[in-house]
């Protein structure tokens, strides 16, 4: 299962979720677009954006499934959606409420067995971006969505990696999508389902030395800001707040120190296109928007 | 040619036996809800499930006592929330342990094409540099003998019995899916046994006249079930669609011990069978899911004499 | 989406490069014997030509010396006799050596697996007590970290460009095959370069209401080549018929050195393409290998809004 | 390529194939049929005799072909066809005349892909019956259908394993179609492509241990008669002559002294029905058996 699953059962768990954001749609004040957005939104938007020039994108349901469709409908035309169940080049008819949905196999470009399409396409290093959530990170972005506590004697059972240490491995480049606080960016996580950058600055080295497809984590998109990873040091930066939020709230919502980028931005608010987009056409009953 | 078409009840008592491995496969298509249902009816125990996704049929088999053991790899109610039954098996022991063993999504399907292979292990580039192979043995580094790449090992999964839904078979046990085809293919081929669940029984010249289309031979079935609706609340393409509001419904009904078995009661042991359920159910809500059209065009085998 | 339609001349000359890796795939069905030709008449050198069945394809493109290695599990033309122009470049280094590097069909079958899945190896219990092994010293021993048992492991193969005849394709790539499937997809997935021969060019709209049919998607694709019985005299499954007099007539033909000079004088740097090519081979030929008729029949993917 | 094929391009490379018998056509006294039959024809009957109760079977083209057709309308009516190239419950409409023949696609049980019959069929051990032919075959049935001569240096180059290897380790009885002369029945063969019992006494042993499927050779059918295998010794023991053949012929047709069973048996000649069959149905045209 992929991102908004493991997600949600997170936030099932106790953890935070990105989805979890009922109450707060259309309550943020409004950026440019001069109309007001949920953090979701926000969300979305955010990490549309950072698939610009993206090919190959392997979709979670929730959250990161709109954030594709929009980056479909606006900076990625040509984006295909890979879904880990065998669908490539998946036309949903519908918003699948789930990826067990059937309307991601009807019209799409070709379906294949799992083995398939974790070896051919996944493993063969055919997938440009992957999007995880996480129960935990920390800050090289290494994930944890198995448990917290200990493994043998949990305090809290977690859905375990399903495809997602794979895809910490081999997409290009990881996308994560979550709510961030003291909980769930924390210091040490309980248990390394997904390696992001492992120890920091050699990260990059191993991936290399091991043949890994993938580059490792690229983006963090939470309900506060967007980070990145330093190259040097492997470690999440923050490079831009959302509108409304400030440092302070940042710091107050993860369990480290952050590195913080010398020219902080602001990031754009939804355009009224992308909330026209996300509100009309990608969710239009506020499923994961409101 | 011998008739392999048996009843639900009689394919469940016949084939699946206490302390078996048994594996229920389908990837969110195609999930074998009445099979497993059947399998709670009869009450069986001691049961090794097997599983990508665990998923409610394995939360309601759990629940329900079948089972001793769980070999999975995602562990939750996807687009919802948790598998309540399960976890408190494995937080707080309630009613009881439940060992686990734990993969991958790759680590199990690879489990399965090794046991349809006949393979003492199969290599895959998952684990790297987690904590999985700590939290499970089984998953062992090995070198490649051209030059000095390490990869990982898993080992074979050879079910006992492995079940499957489809959209149609022939009564020798041919069977055909489209749309997701999971690892239903691999399952079948590394069990000892099988059981095909079906939609639609067709007539051989069906099968043959399409045999791309075939993902397990009646070489490899030992009994076919005729169970429409047998993968409700999940969806089998082009036959119904997936029952969302059940999926919402069952985090709640999880939840609480009580729930749960008042659930089971009613569902479960309080019906025969499929169609009970399905009446149950009631018309409207069957028919509610239905899908409209949408059939592919025919391709030209050719007739060669 | 950009098309990637072209002509086979110019797929030919972009896409293969003197001392490539080519694997031209396709077991007994859908051969790709224009392709092949036009890599003859552009006089490609240094060629590693890897394929299962080298069959009359290789030992022509061999014969016209195209090539100075093949990798291959069979060597003969099927049901006749041998390809001996292959066969004097083997025994008696005619006109000059071959190099070659031999597997079994599941060897090179896995190769190609562990190629399309980006493995350093894959493992397969073949070759215990042969002297193949001994003959090739990449076939190598390797341990289950599972118990004592050994199986073999053979090394991936990763062609620089893989070349397949289908039944169809969209103008993006997207590739449908039915009746058999060999190994074709396994090893456009393994490797650089892909160009995809078809009988016909479709609509997309054709490929997603099949996807199931769907063997290779654009994403692998370089170049679709538009060339209606560019397999014979190999055949495409409901299109035409293997031409089994051109079979038996090779024997003769690539017996004697001469003769098969003539022949590629004739029928290949004698043509400009595949059309030339048919229109001598004569339109009551090509008319008498159509089969009849036989459709599979329409299944329902269901439309889910 | 099976059986057939290797078969035949062993012929071409100057080695006996069994499918060299023009002009032996109906020239062989008849036998219980009171008929003349050809010694193709004889070798075929005996070899569909054989696969009773058999239930899957690897097949070849040419003599295996017929024999396992006339096997299903006779002895083994259940019998499922097996081809390499990834067909499994072949009904074929006409005689194939290769293995790349459409008939045998259209109309069988399942198609699938060549890595998922080697491997979920064959190396799985689903299949009971393999046909091989060989250029050379010892007295334990170990075949050579790779090289004549030196492997680097070749006098002649035959078609090399194909899939023979995995026949000979997979299959659970193996059936071997060929003529005999003392060119193919060596004492030492060239180069080992496909093991039978291996060096002899201990061949059941080492495929035990191995885990091999297979159980190795089953049943040799030559021109003069028929060889099964000692289980103790594993060498090839002569159990029918052939209505016709002799002793004399067999030992004048073979490079090692032949064990012989205590009671010779003579091989019932073909039926009525089994040479109506084979002319009528599956042969028309004797493309194989004249």
């Amino acid at each position: 299962m992929s991102e908004q699953h493991r997600h949600e059962s997170a936030a099932a768990s106790g953890s935070a979720a990105a989805s979890r954001s009922v109450g707060a749609r259309r309550s943020a004040a409004g950026g440019q677009s001069g109309s007001v957005f949920s953090k979701s939104e926000m969300m979305i938007a955010a990490a549309a954006r950072e698939l610009a020039g993206k090919r190959v994108c392997f979709v979670g349901v929730g959250l990161p499934n709109i954030a594709v469709n929009l980056a479909k409908r606006t900076v990625a035309p040509d984006l295909e959606l890979v879904y880990e169940a065998g669908v490539f080049g998946a036309e949903p008819a519908r918003l699948p409420l789930s990826i067990g949905d059937p309307t991601i196999v009807t019209g799409s470009t070709a379906v294949m067995s799992m083995f398939e399409l974790f070896a051919y396409y996944l493993q063969r290093g055919l997938v440009d971006v992957g999007f995880l959530g996480a129960a935990q990170i920390d800050r090289y972005g290494n994930i944890n969505t198995t448990v917290i506590g200990d493994y043998a004697h949990p305090k809290t059972r977690l859905p375990g990696s399903g495809g997602a240490c794979e895809i910490a491995i081999h997409a290009r480049a990881v996308f994560v999508i979550m709510r961030q606080s003291k909980r769930s960016f924390v210091e040490r996580i309980d248990f390394r389902t997904s390696p992001g950058n492992i120890g920091g600055p050699d990260g990059a080295r191993i991936r290399r030395a091991g043949g890994w497809n993938g580059g490792g984590p690229s983006v963090v998109v939470t309900d506060l800001g967007i980070y990145h990873f330093d190259e040097a040091t492997g470690e999440m930066r923050l490079d831009s707040l959302h509108p409304g939020a400030t440092l302070e709230q940042v710091r107050d919502a993860m369990g480290w120190e952050p590195q913080v980028a010398d020219r902080l931005a602001t990031t754009p608010a939804p355009s009224t296109e992308e909330l026209r987009l996300i509100r009309e056409e990608l969710d239009p009953q506020g499923v994961y928007t409101k | 040619m011998t008739s392999k078409v048996a009843t639900m009840a009689d394919a469940v008592r016949e084939l699946v036996r206490d302390g078996d491995t048994v594996a229920i496969e389908g990837f969110t298509h195609l999930i074998g809800f009445a099979a497993g249902h059947e399998i709670i009816r009869q009450r069986k125990r001691d049961l090794t499930l097997a599983r990508l996704t665990p998923d409610l049929i394995y939360d309601q088999m759990i629940g329900a006592g079948v089972a001793r053991k769980l070999i999975f790899s995602w562990l939750g109610n996807p687009g919802v929330g948790g598998l309540h039954a399960i976890r408190r098996r494995i937080e707080v022991a309630q009613p009881a342990p439940l060992e686990i063993e734990e993969y991958s999504h790759f680590g199990m399907v690879c489990r399965y094409v090794a046991g349809a292979s006949n393979l003492p292990f199969f290599p895959l580039r998952s684990y790297y540099e987690t904590d999985l192979p700590a939290a499970n043995p089984l998953i062992r580094p090995i070198r490649s003998p051209y030059g000095d790449e390490t990869v990982y090992a898993v080992p074979p999964l050879r079910p006992d019995v492995t079940i499957v839904h489809a959209q149609r078979a022939d009564a020798a046990g041919d069977t055909q899916v489209w749309g997701l085809l999971g690892c239903q293919k691999e399952a079948a081929f590394a069990a000892q046994r099988v059981i095909v669940v079906v939609e639609e029984l067709v007539d051989e010249a069906v099968i043959r006249a399409d045999p791309n289309r075939t993902i397990i031979p009646g070489l490899k079935v030992d009994a076919v079930v005729v169970e429409p609706f047998g993968a409700h609340p999940s969806y089998a393409q082009g036959y119904y669609d997936r029952d969302n509001r059940f999926y919402l419904e069952w985090e709640a009904i999880s939840r609480d011990p009580a729930a749960l078995e008042a659930w089971l009661d009613e569902w479960v042991y309080g019906v025969s069978g499929r169609a009970e359920y399905l009446a149950k159910l009631g018309e409207e809500r069957v028919a509610a899911l239905r899908p409209g059209a949408a059939p592919s065009q025919p391709v030209d085998y050719g007739a060669y004499r």
